[in-house]
C-alpha cells in the first residue's frame, strides 16, 4: 500500500450507469433514423449531422475553455444537441445554418446558464425556434424524397410540401399511412422514419434511459383528440397526425431531454399530455404546420411549476405536505 | 378651433380639479401613520444584505434600529459614516467604531504542508472536514475548499494555493467568512493593526514542525520579546492581545517561523511562494 | 410476496465471497486500542491508569453522562499508554493501550446465567446492557440501553433487524446461520422486558439459509415471528423497516417510538444474549473483510480494539491496491486513510474496494435526471436539495425535508452525474442543526 | 425609495413656512370675502390640492390646445394625401372625394365615393385583416362596376420576406379585376375569382383577400345605399 | 362571445403585452424574482389594468369624443390612470392592510407601466365596445400575469445557476426573456374559426 | 432608484468641468438604459432600425429635458400628495406635443413608432428623473440632466438599433452593407431578437464596467 488512499463520503460505490453512457444510448438510439435518412435525402444529411455535432462539440468546448470551466465535452451530451439539431433541419439548409444553430443551442441555451443540467429549454429545440424564425424561407423548404445516398441536392431539387403543410393548406395529404409509417416523404432529416424513430424509443426504454411517461402521454394526447376531432374517419386522422411532422422525434427524444422535462412520474405525464395539448393547438390553429418544438418549449417553461406541485409526499410526512 | 381649445381647457381642467379633490380626499381618508425612519436609514445602510449587523438584511436591521432601538454602529460595511448619520436620524450620539477586518490564522499552503490523503470529494471545506477533517496532516489547517471563499460578498478573500486570503482593503469586516469556516480560522481584528499570528496549530511543536514548514511550535520567543505583554503562547501557540499590541514588529522579527506576518506585506509563505519561477497563477490582490 | 418499502435502489450485492464462510476467530495482536468513543454520545473517561494490568471483560472506561456506553478491555494485559490515537472517524481521539500478556485473563462484569433461571425484567435487562457496553451494532452505535429504558412502555412492536442490506456485508447473515439461538434468546428477554407477546425477526429474502436456520429454531415458539423482506437498499434502515414489517410509517422528525415501534439489530440482541449467559460484556464482534482489493475474504470474529492492518494482514493482505479503505459498508461506511485506526463496536465490517466500483467523476454535475428521487427511500427530491444546498437557501432545503434525509446514499448510488448529494446533505444538516439550537 | 423621503421632508414642512411670502397681513380695504378665500386656501388642503392639479391641467391642456390648433391642418392633410395619392393612381382622373356614410362591415373603416366632375368613377374602401404578425391596413380601391381597381397595403406587420412577399406589387395586382367574393387557394382551380396564394405565406394572402372581400361587399352596400 | 373570447386569446397569446408588444417590461424584469411577488404583481396590474381600460374607454366616449378632443387621449388617461392607481393604493393601505401588504407595493410601479396605458391607447385605436375593452383590459393583464408568473419560475431556477459574471442580474433575465418570447411566438398567426 | 452623484448641493453647475461631468455621467456611467435599466419598453419595441431608435430617442430627449425643466421650475409648488399626477400632466402634455408635431411634420416616422411615442409618458426614465433630479434641483441643472440622460438614452438605442439593423435586414439606416448573398437573421428584428441584443450589450457593458474595477483594485 505505497499509494495515499482516497477519501470521499459516503457511499463508496455507484452505479454503473454515467451521464456519458446515457448520452451514447440516445446516439445509438438516433443512428437507425440517421442512417436512414441517408438513404432518404442522400448524403448531404450526413454532412449537415456532421457539421452540426462538430461545432456543438467545439463550442462546448471552446466556452468552457474561454471561462476557465471545467470541460466535460466527454460526456457527450453536446453531441446529442448536436445530432439532435441536424435531424430537426430540412435537408436543403445551407451548411452555415447547423453552425449558427448550434452556437445559439450550446453557448447562449446552454452554457450561460452554466451547462448542463442547468438549461432551462431544450437547446436543440430553441435552436431550431431560432433558426425558423431567422430564415423561414430556408426552413420551410423541404425537398421530396431521393432514394439515394448519393444524389446531389442542389439548388435544383424537387421541393415538396410536407404532410402536415398539405393538411393545414385544407389538402389530403398524398401519402399513405405505410408510406407515412416508414418515412417515405419530406419533412426534416431525421422526422420522417415514425417506425426506426420508435424502435430506438424502445431501445431506451429497455436502457432505461427514458421512462414510458412522457412519450406515451404526449402521443396519447394527440391520438386522443385527433380521434375525437377525426371526422369521417377519425382512425385515419388519428394515425395520420401521430405519423406526421415532428411528433415522434420530439414525443421520444426531444420531450424526455432530462434536463427540461420533471422528474417526477405524475409531472411527466402532465408534461406530456401537455405537449399534446399545444401540439394539437398549434397544428389545428396556429400559423404554423407542426407545433411540436414550441409545444415542448413552453412546456420546458412550465417544469420548474410542474416538479414544484407534484413533489412526493414526504416519507412520514403530512399528506402532500411541502 | 378657439372652441376645441376652450372645450380641452375645461373639460382637462376640470378632470384635473376633480381628480386632486378626489387624491386630497382619499389622503385624508385614508391617512396612515407610519414610521420613516425606517425607510430612512435603510437608504443609508450599504444595501448589501450582508448580515453582518447579526439581522437578516439592511431594512431588518433599519427595523431593529427604530424599534428595539438597536445600536446604531453595527454596520460593518457602511462603517462610522453610517453609524453617524444613523445616529443623526434616530437623534443620538454616534458610538464610536473600530474598522476591523478578517484575518486567516494559516499558514499552512499546499507547499508547505503534507496530506494524509487524497480527497476527492465534494469541494466544499465543511464536507472535507467531515471525512478524516481535511485532507492536510496538521488538523488545525485550512481545508481549502473556500466556504469563506463563497460567503464573502465582497470579492476581499481568495484561496492562494489552498489557503483562504484575505484582501483587506477590500474587506468590509462583514464577518460572514468567519462564521461559514468550519475551523474557525478567521478571525476580525483591528484594521490598524499590523501584525497577527497566523497559525491556529495546538499541536506539540514537534509534532507541528514535522507536518508544516511555518507553524507555529510555542517557542515563547515572541513571548519573551514583546515589551508590552500583548503575546501570550498558551496551548502550544501564540496569540496577541490586540489591545495592548503597539504594533513595533518585535514579534515578528524574532519568530523562527515567520508565522507573525506583517498584515501589510503578503504573507511570507505567499511571498516564498510568489518568488518560485511560475510559482503561482493567481496572485493576491495587493495591498497597499 | 415480501415486504418492502417505496424507493430505495439494487446495488450490486457481492455477498458471496464472504457468505459461505463460516466465522474465524482471530487471533487478538499484541497491542490493542481502545478509543473512549465507540458510541454515539459523550465520551467515557478512562477509569484505569498507565501501567495497571487489566483482564479480559474489565471494565477500562465508563461515564456519567445520560447518553453513552461503557468500554471493556478485550485482552488480558497491561496499560502502556493513554493519548489520543486515530479513530476509525479519521479524528484523533483519547484512547487507551493496552498491551496483551495473551493469558485471557477474565473478569466479566456480570454473572452467568443458565436457562433454567428466570429471565431479567426491565430493570435488570437496562442494567445489563448498561454493564456489558452494549451499543447499535447496526452501525449507529446508540448506546442500546439507552434506547431501551426510552422505548420501554411506549411500544407495541419489536423488531429484530437481520436485514443487512448493505452490499458486501455478510456479518449478520453469518450470525444467523450461526447462532440463531443467541439471537432467539436475546430477542426473549426483551420481548419480556418491553411487555409485548411477540418479537419479529425481519430478515431480507437474499438470506435463506438463515432464514431457515432461525425457523427452525421457532417452529413451535409462537412469540417469535420472522419477516420476510424484498431484498432491496435500504431495507434494514429503522424507518424502512418498519414500514416494511407493519406499514407504519415514523412521522416526520420523530423516532421510531413514536410509532409504537422499537428496532435492534440481530448482533446487539446477541450480546445481550451473551451478557445475560455468560455474564460477557462486548468484547469482541464479527466483521467482514472483503472487497476487490482484498486477498482473501474472511468472516472473523475480532477483538475489539484490534487494529485494521492486523485484521487485513489475517485476511491476507491486499490483492491489489485499495483506492479506499472502509469501515462498515460500501453504502454508508466511514472511509480510512490510514490502517491504524481499530475495530470498535460498531466494525461491521472492513473493505478494500477499487476504482472500477468507486466510479467516481471528475466534475460532478446533475443532469436533472430524476432517477435520485424514484431511489430515494424518503421521498424526497435529492437534486433540488442539492441545488438549494449549493446555493446555500438552508431554508428551502429544510422546507424540502432534508433533516428527513436518512444519509443512506441511495441518491449519489444511482447518480448518472456522479453528484456528492449525501455529502452535501451532511454538511447542510450539521447548519441547520446548529441554526435550531442556537434559536433555541 | 427616494421619493418617500421626499415626500416626509415636504409633509413636515408646514404650508406657512413653505410659502412665507403669502403671509402678508391683510390690508384694509380688502373685502371679507377675498379674507375668508385665503384663509380657506389655507385651510383646506383639499381644495388647494386639487386647485393645484386643476390649475396645471388647466394650463397643459390650454398649450396642447394651441400645439393642436397648429398641428391638426397638417395631420389631416398627410392622412387625406396619403389616401387620395392611392386613389389618384387608380382613378387618374378624380377631382372629387366624398365619404359615403353608411353602416359599414367590421372590416372597413370608411368609404368614399370617387368622382370626375359628377360621374362616379368608384369607391375607396379603407379596410383591415388580421395577418400573420397582426392588423394589415389596406386601401382598396374598386371602379363603379363593383370590379377591384387596385390594392394598395397601407400598414403591414408580416414577417419580412415572407408575410411581405403576399403583398407584394404583382401579388396585389392579381386582384385586379375581380369581383363577387374572392377565395384564395394553395392550388389553382381555375376559378374566376380566385387568387393564387403566396407559398409559405398562405395567413398573409389569406388576410388580404378578407380585406379585399370586406371592401367589395361594402361597396355593395354604398351601391344600394346610392341607388 | 366568439369576439370576446378571440379577444383573451389574441390579447394573452398571441400579442402577450410582454413577450411580443413590449409593452410593461420594467415590472416584468422588475419584480419577478420569486413567484409570490410575480403573482402579487401580476393581479395588481390586473386589476387596474381591467378597471382603468373601463375608466378610459368612458373618458374617451363622454368627454374626448363629443368634443373632439381625441388628441388629448393620452394625457386625459394617463391622469386617470395616475389618480386611480394612487387612490386604490391609498385604499388598500387603509381598508385591507393585508391585502396592501402583498399587492400594494407594487401599486406604485403600475403608474409608470407602459402595459396600462397602451391597453387604454389600443382600446380606443382599435375601437372597442366598453365591453370588449374591459375583456381586452382583463385579458391581455392576464397575459402579462401568465408571462411574468412563468417567468418568475425561470428565474428561481437560473438564481440557482453558475452565470458568467457580466451576465448576472438584467442580461441573463433579458435572455432567458428573450427565449420565453421564443416560445411564445408558437402563437403567431393563431386563428380560431368556431 | 440609484442615488445621484452629481446631484451634490453647493456644486456650482456653471462651470465647463462641472457641465461635462454631468453629461459624461448621463450618457456613460449611469446610463439610463443600460446601467439603471430604465424605459425598457420603447428601447426594445423601437430599435428595429436605427432611423427608428434615433427618432424615440431625440422624441424621449426632447420631452425629457422640458419636462425636467418645468418640474424643476415648479418644484417648491407641488405638493408631494399630488406629485406623481401633477409630473404625469406636465410629462403627458410635453408627449402629446411632440406626437402631434411629428405627425404633422414627420409623418414617416411618427407612423412607424406608432404607439411608442404617447407610451414616453410612462417611460420610467422620465418620471425618475423627475423624481430623482428635477424635484430637487434647479432649473439649468435639471435642463443640462435631461439633455444628459436623453443623450444616454438616444446612444443606447442607436448603438442596439444599430446591431439589429445590421443582424436582422443586413442594413444600416437602410442600406445594404453586405453584399446579395448575406441572408439577414429576420429574428434580430423581432421581439427574441430585442431581448437577445439589449442583454447581451447589457452584458458586455458589465464586463467592462467590471474589468474597469478590477483595474482600479488591481
Ligand atoms: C421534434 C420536432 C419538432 C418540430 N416542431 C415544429 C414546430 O414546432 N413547428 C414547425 O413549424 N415545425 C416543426 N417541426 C418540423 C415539422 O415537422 C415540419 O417539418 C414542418 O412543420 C413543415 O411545415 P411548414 O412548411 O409549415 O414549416 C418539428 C420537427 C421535429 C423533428
Ligand atoms: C440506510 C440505513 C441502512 C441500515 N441498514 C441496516 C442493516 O442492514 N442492518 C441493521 O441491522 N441496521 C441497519 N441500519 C440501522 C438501523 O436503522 C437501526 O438503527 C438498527 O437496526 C437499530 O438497531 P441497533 O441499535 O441495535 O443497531 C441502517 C440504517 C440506515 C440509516
Ligand atoms: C418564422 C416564420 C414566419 C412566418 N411568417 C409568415 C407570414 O408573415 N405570413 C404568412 O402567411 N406565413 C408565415 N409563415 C408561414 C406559416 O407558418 C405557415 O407555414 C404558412 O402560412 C403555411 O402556408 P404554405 O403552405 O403556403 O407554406 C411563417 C413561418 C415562419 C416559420
Ligand atoms: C433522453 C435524452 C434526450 C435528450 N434530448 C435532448 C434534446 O432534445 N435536445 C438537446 O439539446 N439535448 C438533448 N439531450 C442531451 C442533454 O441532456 C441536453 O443537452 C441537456 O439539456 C444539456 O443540459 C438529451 C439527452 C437525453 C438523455
Ligand atoms: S473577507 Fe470576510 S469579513 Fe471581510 S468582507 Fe469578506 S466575508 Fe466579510
Ligand atoms: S479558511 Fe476555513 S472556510 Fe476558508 S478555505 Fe480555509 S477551512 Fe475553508
Ligand atoms: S441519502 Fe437522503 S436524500 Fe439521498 S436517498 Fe437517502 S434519504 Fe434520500
Ligand atoms: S440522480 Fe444525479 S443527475 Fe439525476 S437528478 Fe439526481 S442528482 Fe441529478
Ligand atoms: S418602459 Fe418601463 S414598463 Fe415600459
Amino acid at each position: 500500500m505505497e499509494q495515499k488512499l482516497t477519501v470521499t463520503s459516503a457511499p463508496h460505490v455507484r452505479h454503473p450507469d454515467s451521464t456519458r453512457g446515457i448520452m451514447v444510448d440516445v446516439l445509438i438510439a438516433l443512428t437507425p433514423a440517421l442512417i436512414f435518412s441517408v438513404y432518404l435525402f442522400g448524403l448531404r444529411a450526413l454532412g449537415l449531422v456532421a457539421v452540426s455535432v462538430t461545432s456543438c462539440v467545439l463550442f462546448e468546448y471552446l466556452y468552457r475553455k474561454l471561462l476557465k470551466k471545467s470541460n466535460d465535452i466527454g460526456d457527450f451530451s453536446a453531441a446529442v444537441t448536436g445530432l439532435l439539431l441536424a435531424l430537426n433541419l430540412p435537408v436543403g439548409v445551407p451548411y452555415w445554418l447547423p453552425v449558427i444553430g448550434a452556437f445559439f443551442a450550446i453557448v447562449v441555451v446552454k452554457q450561460l446558464y452554466g451547462g448542463i443540467g442547468r438549461n432551462f429549454v431544450n437547446p436543440a429545440l430553441a435552436a431550431r425556434v431560432f433558426l425558423m424564425l431567422s430564415w423561414p424561407s430556408l426552413m420551410s423548404s423541404f425537398v421530396h424524397p431521393v432514394f439515394s445516398p448519393f444524389a446531389h441536392i442542389g439548388a435544383d431539387a424537387v421541393s415538396s410540401a410536407t404532410p402536415l403543410a398539405v393538411l393545414k393548406a385544407g389538402g389530403t395529404p398524398d401519402v399513405t399511412l405505410f408510406e407515412l409509417l416508414l418515412g417515405h416523404y419530406a419533412g426534416c432529416i431525421g422526422e420522417t422514419s415514425a417506425v426506426l424513430l420508435m424502435a430506438g424509443g424502445l431501445y431506451l426504454l429497455y436502457r432505461r434511459v427514458i421512462s414510458w411517461q412522457i412519450p406515451v402521454s404526449f402521443l396519447g394526447t394527440v391520438a386522443l383528440i385527433s380521434f375525437l376531432t377525426g371526422g369521417a374517419d377519425p382512425v385515419n386522422a388519428m394515425l395520420t397526425q401521430l405519423l406526421s411532422g415532428g411528433l415522434m422525434l420530439g414525443a421520444i427524444f426531444m420531450a424526455t431531454d432530462y434536463t427540461t422535462s420533471p422528474c417526477t412520474g405524475v409531472g411527466k405525464l402532465i408534461f406530456g399530455v401537455g405537449c399534446g395539448l399545444i401540439t394539437v393547438f398549434i397544428r389545428r390553429f396556429g400559423g404554423y404546420a407542426e407545433g411540436v418544438s414550441f409545444a415542448i418549449l413552453l412546456m420546458n417553461l412550465m417544469v420548474w411549476f410542474i416538479d414544484k406541485y407534484t413533489r412526493p409526499r414526504k416519507f412520514g410526512g403530512a399528506a402532500h405536505g411541502k | 378651433m378657439f372652441l376645441n381649445i376652450v372645450a380641452a381647457c375645461l373639460s382637462l381642467g376640470l378632470c384635473g380639479l376633480a381628480l386632486g379633490a378626489l387624491l386630497a380626499g382619499a389622503s385624508r381618508l385614508f391617512a396612515v401613520k407610519s414610521d420613516t425612519r425606517i425607510d430612512e436609514i435603510t437608504a443609508i445602510l450599504p444595501g448589501a444584505n450582508c448580515g453582518g449587523c447579526g439581522y437578516s438584511g439592511c431594512q431588518a436591521y433599519a427595523a431593529a434600529v427604530v424599534k428595539k432601538g438597536a445600536k446604531s454602529s453595527l454596520c460593518p460595511v457602511g462603517g462610522d459614516e453610517a453609524a453617524a448619520k444613523i445616529a443623526a436620524v434616530m437623534g443620538v450620539e454616534p458610538e464610536q467604531t473600530t474598522r476591523l477586518c478578517a484575518y486567516v490564522k494559516c499558514s499552512g499552503c499546499d507547499s508547505f504542508t503534507t496530506k494524509k490523503y487524497i480527497y476527492n470529494g465534494l469541494r466544499d471545506c465543511a464536507a472535507a472536514m467531515l471525512v478524516g477533517g481535511g485532507d492536510k496532516d496538521c488538523a488545525f489547517a485550512c481545508v481549502g475548499f473556500g466556504n469563506c471563499v463563497r460567503q464573502c460578498k465582497f470579492g476581499a478573500i481568495s484561496l492562494v494555493d489552498g489557503v483562504a486570503f484575505v484582501d483587506k482593503v477590500k474587506c468590509a469586516a462583514c464577518g460572514m467568512c468567519a462564521a461559514a469556516c468550519p475551523k474557525h480560522l478567521i478571525e476580525l481584528i483591528p484594521y490598524e493593526n499590523k501584525f497577527g499570528v497566523s497559525c491556529s496549530s495546538q499541536n506539540r511543536g514537534s509534532l507541528t514542525r514535522e507536518v508544516c514548514e511555518v507553524g507555529c511550535i510555542g517557542c515563547r520567543l515572541c513571548e519573551k520579546v514583546c515589551e508590552y505583554g500583548a503575546i501570550r503562547v498558551s496551548d502550544n501557540l501564540a496569540a496577541i492581545d490586540f489591545s495592548r499590541c503597539q504594533n513595533c514588529g518585535a514579534c515578528a522579527e524574532k519568530c523562527p517561523r515567520g508565522i507573525i506576518q506583517n498584515l501589510r506585506s503578503r504573507t511570507p509563505a505567499i511571498q516564498k511562494k510568489l518568488s518560485r519561477p511560475g510559482g503561482t497563477t493567481k496572485q493576491p490582490a495587493n495591498i497597499p | 410476496m415480501a415486504d418492502t418499502f417505496r424507493g430505495g435502489i439494487h446495488p450490486e450485492y457481492r455477498k458471496d465471497a464472504t457468505s459461505g464462510l463460516s466465522i474465524e476467530i482471530l487471533p487478538p495482536p499484541a497491542r490493542l486500542y481502545f478509543p473512549v468513543l465507540q458510541h454515539i454520545g459523550a465520551p467515557c473517561e478512562p477509569v484505569c491508569k498507565v501501567g495497571d494490568r487489566v483482564a479480559v471483560g474489565q471494565c477500562i472506561a465508563d461515564s456519567d453522562a445520560p447518553v453513552s456506553s461503557r468500554i471493556h478491555s478485550s485482552v488480558s494485559g497491561r496499560v502502556v499508554s493513554i493519548e489520543p490515537h486515530l479513530h476509525p472517524n479519521g479524528q484523533r481521539v483519547l484512547t487507551i493501550v493496552v498491551e496483551n500478556d495473551f493469558e485471557d485473563r477474565e473478569r466479566f462484569p456480570l454473572p452467568p446465567h443458565t436457562d433454567s433461571d428466570p429471565l431479567p425484567d426491565a430493570r435488570q435487562t437496562i442494567e445489563l446492557m448498561h454493564a456489558a457496553g452494549i451499543v447499535g451494532m447496526g452501525g449507529a452505535g446508540f448506546p442500546a440501553h439507552v434506547k431501551l429504558s426510552s422505548a420501554a412502555g411506549k411500544v407495541d412492536t419489536l423488531l429484530i433487524n437481520g436485514a443487512e442490506c448493505e452490499p458486501y456485508l455478510t456479518s449478520d447473515h453469518r450470525l444467523m446461520l450461526e447462532h440463531p439461538e443467541l439471537i432467539i434468546g436475546g430477542a426473549q428477554i426483551l420481548r419480556r422486558c418491553l411487555g409485548l407477546s411477540r418479537a419479529t425477526i425481519c430478515v431480507e429474502d437474499n438470506k435463506k439459509d438463515a432464514i431457515a436456520a432461525l425457523h427452525n429454531l421457532v417452529v413451535s415458539d409462537h412469540s417469535i415471528q420472522i419477516a420476510v423482506l424484498k431484498t432491496k437498499y435500504p431495507q434494514g434502515g429503522e424507518k424502512q423497516i418498519i414500514k416494511a414489517v407493519t406499514g407504519r410509517e415514523v412521522p416526520s422528525g420523530k423516532l421510531p417510538v413514536d410509532a409504537g415501534c422499537v428496532v435492534f439489530n440481530v448482533d446487539s440482541v446477541a450480546s445481550l444474549c451473551r451478557a445475560w449467559r455468560f455474564g460477557q460484556p462486548v468484547v469482541s464482534r464479527i466483521v467482514t473483510v472483503a472487497g476487490p482489493a482484498i486477498a482473501k475474504p474472511s468472516m472473523f470474529s475480532v477483538r475489539i480494539g484490534t487494529p485494521f492492518s492486523h485484521v487485513i494482514e489475517q485476511a491476507g493482505g491486499f490483492r491489489k491496491d485499495p483506492v479506499k479503505v472502509i469501515m462498515g459498508g460500501p453504502m454508508m461506511g466511514i472511509p480510512q486513510y490510514s490502517l491504524d485506526a481499530p475495530v470498535i463496536k460498531t466494525t461491521s465490517g472492513i473493505l478494500g474496494i477499487t476504482r472500477r466500483e468507486t466510479r467516481e467523476a471528475d466534475h460532478p454535475s446533475c443532469i436533472h435526471c430524476g432517477r435520485c428521487v424514484r431511489a430515494c427511500p424518503m421521498h424526497l427530491m435529492p437534486n433540488y436539495l442539492a441545488l438549494y444546498a449549493a446555493a446555500d437557501r438552508l431554508d428551502e432545503c429544510e422546507r424540502l425535508g432534508i433533516m428527513d434525509c436518512i444519509e443512506c446514499g441511495s441518491c449519489s448510488y444511482v447518480c448518472p452525474g456522479r453528484m456528492h448529494l449525501v455529502a452535501q446533505f451532511k454538511v447542510k444538516k450539521n447548519l441547520i442543526a446548529e441554526r435550531r439550537r442556537a434559536g433555541r | 425609495m427616494e421619493n418617500k423621503t421626499l415626500e416626509r421632508v415636504q409633509a413636515a414642512s408646514p404650508a406657512e413656512v413653505k410659502h412665507p411670502r403669502k403671509r402678508r397681513p391683510a390690508r384694509g380695504g380688502q373685502t371679507d370675502a377675498l379674507g375668508s378665500l385665503r384663509a380657506l386656501w389655507k385651510r383646506s388642503e383639499p381644495l388647494r390640492l386639487s386647485c393645484l392639479l386643476g390649475g396645471i391641467t388647466f394650463v397643459v391642456a390650454l398649450l396642447l390646445g394651441i400645439v393642436n390648433a397648429v398641428t391638426a391642418g397638417p395631420i389631416a392633410q398627410h392622412a387625406e394625401q396619403r389616401k387620395q395619392a392611392a386613389l389618384t393612381e387608380v382613378f387618374p382622373e378624380a377631382d372629387r372625394f366624398a365619404v359615403v356614410d353608411i353602416d359599414l362591415p367590421r372590416s372597413v373603416s370608411e368609404i368614399r365615393s370617387v368622382y370626375a366632375g359628377d360621374e362616379l368613377l368608384g369607391y375607396g374602401v379603407s379596410a383591415a385583416a388580421n395577418g400573420f404578425g397582426g392588423e394589415i391596413e389596406m386601401l382598396v380601391s374598386v371602379d363603379a362596376q363593383g370590379q377591384v381597381a387596385g390594392v394598395s397595403v397601407l400598414k403591414l406587420s408580416e414577417t419580412p420576406g415572407v408575410g411581405t412577399n403576399a403583398a407584394a406589387e404583382q401579388q396585389l395586382a392579381l386582384y385586379n379585376g375581380k369581383s363577387g367574393t374572392i377565395i384564395t387557394e394553395k392550388i389553382t382551380h381555375n376559378q374566376p375569382n380566385e387568387v393564387l396564394a403566396v407559398s409559405g405565406a398562405t395567413i398573409t394572402s389569406k388576410a388580404i383577400t378578407e380585406g379585399v372581400n370586406a371592401a367589395l361587399e361594402a361597396v355593395r352596400l354604398a351601391g344600394r345605399e346610392v341607388s | 362571445m366568439a369576439e370576446i373570447f378571440m379577444i383573451a386569446i389574441n390579447a394573452m397569446l398571441i400579442e402577450n403585452f410582454v413577450l411580443v408588444k413590449f409593452l410593461g417590461i420594467c415590472p416584468f424584469l422588475g419584480v419577478s424574482k420569486k413567484t409570490g411577488t410575480a403573482v402579487g404583481m401580476g393581479l395588481a396590474v390586473t386589476f387596474t389594468m381591467t378597471l382603468s381600460s373601463a375608466l378610459t374607454w368612458a373618458v374617451n366616449r363622454f368627454i374626448l369624443q363629443p368634443f373632439h378632443l381625441g388628441y388629448l387621449q393620452t394625457i386625459a388617461f394617463i391622469l386617470v390612470i395616475a389618480a386611480l392607481v394612487q387612490f386604490v393604493e391609498m385604499a388598500l393601505r387603509r381598508l385591507m392592510p393585508a391585502l396592501y401588504q402583498s399587492l400594494g407595493i407594487y401599486l406604485p410601479l403600475i403608474t409608470t407601466n407602459c402595459a396600462v396605458l397602451g391597453a387604454a391607447l389600443l382600446n380606443i385605436q382599435r375601437g372597442y365596445n366598453f365591453i370588449e375593452s374591459v375583456a381586452f383590459g382583463f385579458f391581455a393583464a392576464l397575459g402579462f400575469l401568465l408571462a411574468i408568473v412563468i417567468f418568475s419560475g425561470v428565474r428561481e431556477r437560473i438564481e440557482l445557476c453558475d452565470i458568467p459574471r457580466p451576465f448576472q442580474g438584467f442580461p441573463i433575465a433579458l435572455i432567458s426573456a428573450a427565449l420565453l418570447s421564443l416560445a411564445f411566438f408558437g402563437f403567431q398567426g393563431l386563428k380560431i374559426n368556431l | 432608484m440609484r442615488t445621484e452623484h452629481t446631484g451634490k448641493p453647493g456644486r456650482k453647475p456653471s462651470s465647463n468641468a462641472a457641465l461635462l461631468r454631468q453629461l459624461a455621467n448621463g450618457v456613460i456611467y449611469e446610463n439610463p438604459t443600460l446601467v439603471q435599466l430604465l424605459g425598457m419598453c420603447p428601447t426594445l419595441a423601437t430599435t428595429t432600425s436605427i432611423a427608428n431608435g434615433l427618432g424615440m430617442g431625440l422624441a424621449a430627449t426632447a420631452v425629457l429635458i422640458c419636462s425636467n425643466i418645468v418640474i424643476s421650475a415648479l418644484r417648491r409648488l407641488i405638493p408631494s400628495k399630488i406629485r406623481i399626477a401633477a409630473y404625469v400632466v406636465i410629462i403627458a402634455g410635453f408627449v402629446t406635443a411632440v406626437d402631434l408635431l411629428l405627425q404633422a411634420f414627420l409623418p414617416g416616422l411618427s407612423s412607424s413608432l406608432g404607439l411608442f411615442i404617447p407610451l414616453i409618458v410612462v417611460n420610467c426614465i422620465i418620471l425618475a428623473r423627475a423624481e430623482a433630479f428635477a424635484s430637487k434641483n434647479p432649473v439649468g441643472k435639471s435642463a443640462v440632466d435631461g439633455l444628459a440622460m436623453g443623450l444616454g438614452f438616444t446612444l443606447a438605442l442607436v448603438v442596439l438599433s444599430a446591431v439589429r439593423e445590421l443582424l436582422g435586414a443586413g442594413t444600416l439606416f437602410g442600406v445594404h452593407v453586405f453584399g446579395e448573398g448575406f441572408k439577414p437573421a429576420l429574428l434580430m428584428g423581432l421581439p427574441p431578437g430585442g431581448f437577445l441584443a439589449l442583454g447581451g450589450l447589457i452584458a458586455l457593458v458589465q464586463y467592462l464596467m467590471q474589468r474597469k474595477g478590477a483595474r482600479k483594485h488591481g
